[in-house]
């Protein structure tokens, strides 16, 4: 799974869902690709969550945040100034 | 001498005379009658040959005679014949052959209203003024310290005794030559001359007086002799004169380098004060101390000064610490500046991917997905609602064509439960047999009893 | 039954039907036939009750919950305008 | 790190900074950017704090100390005037 | 350290000062030539301590101190006067 | 040193005292005229004493010493006018 | 010594004491010249102090040769008296 990546699935899963607009499948063949594209759908989400926390972890880096802080107001006062 | 020689010839011819015997007579005649006397006149056109005699003629507002003094009494003359002199004369009438002149032989000549001496004295004076020897330039200084001083006096009597005595006084420093010499009579002017001669050879003396103590004109005379005041003004030591009494003046000290009245003013004169000296030498040696300490006071007090000027250290040093610590903090400043410089840029460049961070990205994805799930959830659930329509289509048509109609008519269907075949004639089966009787609603089990043959 | 593939089953049933209206079967073997149709039609809804469940079943996964119930409201949402 | 040196780090996350900016990237690649981004913004920031805590350091010894405090306040006294 | 010049490590701490001001340094290059400016302004200063005890002990021989210090008084004095 | 005439030392030590004044010398150059200040002011002090002394010398003996007693008094009492 | 005039010593003592007031020698001539003076103004007093009388006469003998004898004031006294 880890080697699929994101933008393929999201391909996969946009073919997926034509399919089973068109409604030219079987009972059969419609249930096995929902369920493909359901679990493409579900590690796309989890793909997207795992970035988004990485990103928020990124961003809310304890020191990070803060010297981001100081430094703004370090900087307004020094235009202040 | 032609002329005393003739008065001894005598007149031998009263009438017949020669020039000469003539002459003769006039001359013994005139010296005759005439032997010496005093005439009063004035002198004009005075003669003075080489012969060393005088010629001149003796005359007053009227008349005029000539007269003759010869040299040895001109060398007896104190005073010096000249034209215009009012004289009395003594002399003898006499004729000088030769010419037929008569003339006064003269014994004696005086002056007449002053004495000859004063004459004499007057007559110098005036020649000497006019040579310069009494002009004051050529008088020399005196020395203020003598230390060796020439006497050229009379060494007895009180006057030396005076002077020694306020010489050793005043100055016992000095050291005194003296040159014992006549002060009057006929040697006088000779020792006089000769003493200042010799000291002067000598050498080695500061200053001398010349003099003696008072007396007359005629006691001091020799200090109006013209070669005593021409060797005192020739002199190259300094010389004091110090002749007889304030109120003679002599030549002799009008030639001198000084004047003193007398010997005693003279040792006042020419010696110092020996306390004078001492206090003056006192005065010397305090102003020498006086300057000397003033100078190196003078003097310390410049390098004092200089010395104050010179810069405090700390404050020389404080304008070097000053440079280094404003470097210094400039240093710092800019170092800091600098740091916070990048650290602005990287701010902004930390705020640039902060802005462009892939949340919205991965948000908008979400929405997609989102959105692609309902699709397909909603494409899923259509595929199988249709199936469904379809399926229950069917499934009403086949309830319609159901057979079970037929059963509800009353029809019945009898299956052989032998074979199960459905039985359609009454030889289908055998009596004992059993048959199942489907009904429109529910079965019967029936037992064959008998059978019955088609009609 | 496994192997019975809706698509089959649904043929044959409209296969009985044809029957039926062809009125040439006798009363038995129409009852047969009917009777094998009834069953059809039964097995084919509970197919597509399956599908249904399944469908309801992949949806609704752990962390798929919340999002799911916002499809299924999404989705009858959807089918009711 | 420690090699790396801070000019090469901040021309780095300029190129990061206009790549985002011009959003060709895959959703992979614009995380792993992102991320070496706030990494290399991180790693400068200490970069940055280590410079400026060792200037501290070299100016404030012994009687350093004294001098800086000094100089500040005579800095802002001067900018004040 | 000895030989060095007090004015040359002046001239060189200036030359530091302008090329900090210049900012064209990276940071490494900065620290550096600010830790070397560091060290010069402290060799400097110990130069002008030395200089001044060395001068102190010029103006403090047994008698010379206080001739000085009468200069000063005097001095002070003769320029208020 | 011996040979170094007072005036000459003096007219130097003025010069020494007007370039530091000036305050346009290197510190090595204030360093060095400084210490030559010092020893030439030192120098001439001692100068000026063994002066003193020696003109103390020559007055004193025998009767000199009430003279300059009295000189003194003299001296002093003519600039105290 | 002795051959020099006590009127010399004293005109080079004034000359001393004028120059010396003048003040216009350096240290050293003054100090010079006024060892020289207080040695002249000593020596002169000593001349003065150890004069002793002397007075002498000019005789001339029986072959005219001059000759200097001692003379006493007595003498001229006795022969007075």
């Amino acid at each position: 799974m880890a080697v699929l990546k994101f933008e393929k699935a999201l391909s996969r899963l946009e073919t997926i869902v034509s399919e089973l607009e068109g409604g030219e499948l079987s009972l059969d063949e419609s249930l096995k690709i929902f369920e493909e594209g359901v679990k493409l759908s579900k590690t796309c989400l989890k793909m997207l969550d795992d970035a988004e926390r990485k990103v928020e972890i990124l961003v809310q880096d304890k020191d990070g945040r803060k010297r981001i802080q100081a430094f703004s107001v370090e900087d307004s006062n020094s235009t202040e100034s | 001498m032609c002329l005393s020689n003739s008065s001894h010839v005598p007149g031998l011819f009263p009438s017949l005379l020669t020039v000469s015997a003539l002459t003769r007579q006039i001359r013994s005649t005139l010296e005759q009658n005439f032997p010496s006397l005093w005439v009063e006149g004035e002198i004009s056109n005075l003669r003075c040959p080489s012969s060393g005699h005088r010629y001149f003629t003796l005359k007053d507002q009227s008349s005029q005679i000539r007269a003759v003094l010869f040299r040895s009494q001109v060398e007896r003359l104190k005073f010096v014949l000249q034209d215009g002199l009012e004289v009395f004369v003594l002399g003898r009438v006499s004729v000088y052959e030769p010419r037929g002149d008569y003339q006064l032989l003269l014994e004696a000549l005086e002056p007449k209203g002053i004495g000859a001496l004063q004459l004499a004295f007057l007559q110098l004076k005036a020649k000497l003024e006019a040579e310069g020897l009494f002009e004051p330039a050529r008088k020399k200084s005196l020395p203020q310290y003598p230390q060796r001083i020439g006497l050229v006096t009379s060494p007895v009597g009180a006057a030396i005794h005076d002077l020694l005595t306020i010489m050793h006084r005043r100055w016992p420093f000095a050291q005194v030559l003296i040159a014992p010499v006549a002060v009057q009579g006929d040697e006088a002017v000779g020792q006089i001359v000769g003493a200042i001669q010799a000291l002067n050879e000598l050498g080695e003396l500061d200053v001398l007086i010349v003099g003696r103590g008072g007396g007359s004109l005629e006691d001091l005379w020799a200090f109006n002799e013209e070669c005593v005041v021409r060797a005192i003004a020739s002199s190259r030591i300094p010389v004091v004169s110090a002749v007889g009494h304030e109120t003679d003046v002599t030549l002799s000290d009008l030639a001198a380098d000084c004047r003193a009245p007398t010997p005693s003013a003279a040792a006042e004169l020419v010696v110092p004060d020996c306390f004078t000296v001492r206090h003056h030498l006192g005065h010397h040696q305090v102003r020498l101390e006086r300057s000397m300490r003033s100078m190196i006071a003078a003097r310390t007090v410049r390098v004092q000064v200089q010395t104050g000027r010179l810069p405090e250290p700390r404050l020389m040093l404080g304008k070097f610490v000053q440079q280094v610590d404003d470097l210094e903090r400039q240093l710092y400043v800019r170092m800091k500046h600098w740091c916070r410089n990048l650290q602005m840029r990287l701010l902004s460049h930390q705020s640039a991917i902060w802005e462009r961070n892939p949340l919205y990205e991965i948000h908008r994805q979400q929405r997609a997905l989102i959105e692609r799930g309902t699709r397909l959830v909603r494409g899923i659930s259509g595929c199988i609602l249709a199936k469904r329509h379809q399926t229950e289509l069917w499934v009403s048509q086949l309830n319609q064509l159901s057979p079970l109609a037929v059963l509800a008519r009353g029809y019945s269907i009898v299956h052989s439960l032998r074979d199960g075949k459905v039985v359609k004639k009454s030889t289908d089966v055998s009596a004992g047999e059993s048959v199942r009787a489907r009904l429109h609603e529910g079965e019967l089990i029936c037992l064959v009893q008998r059978t019955h043959p088609p009609s």
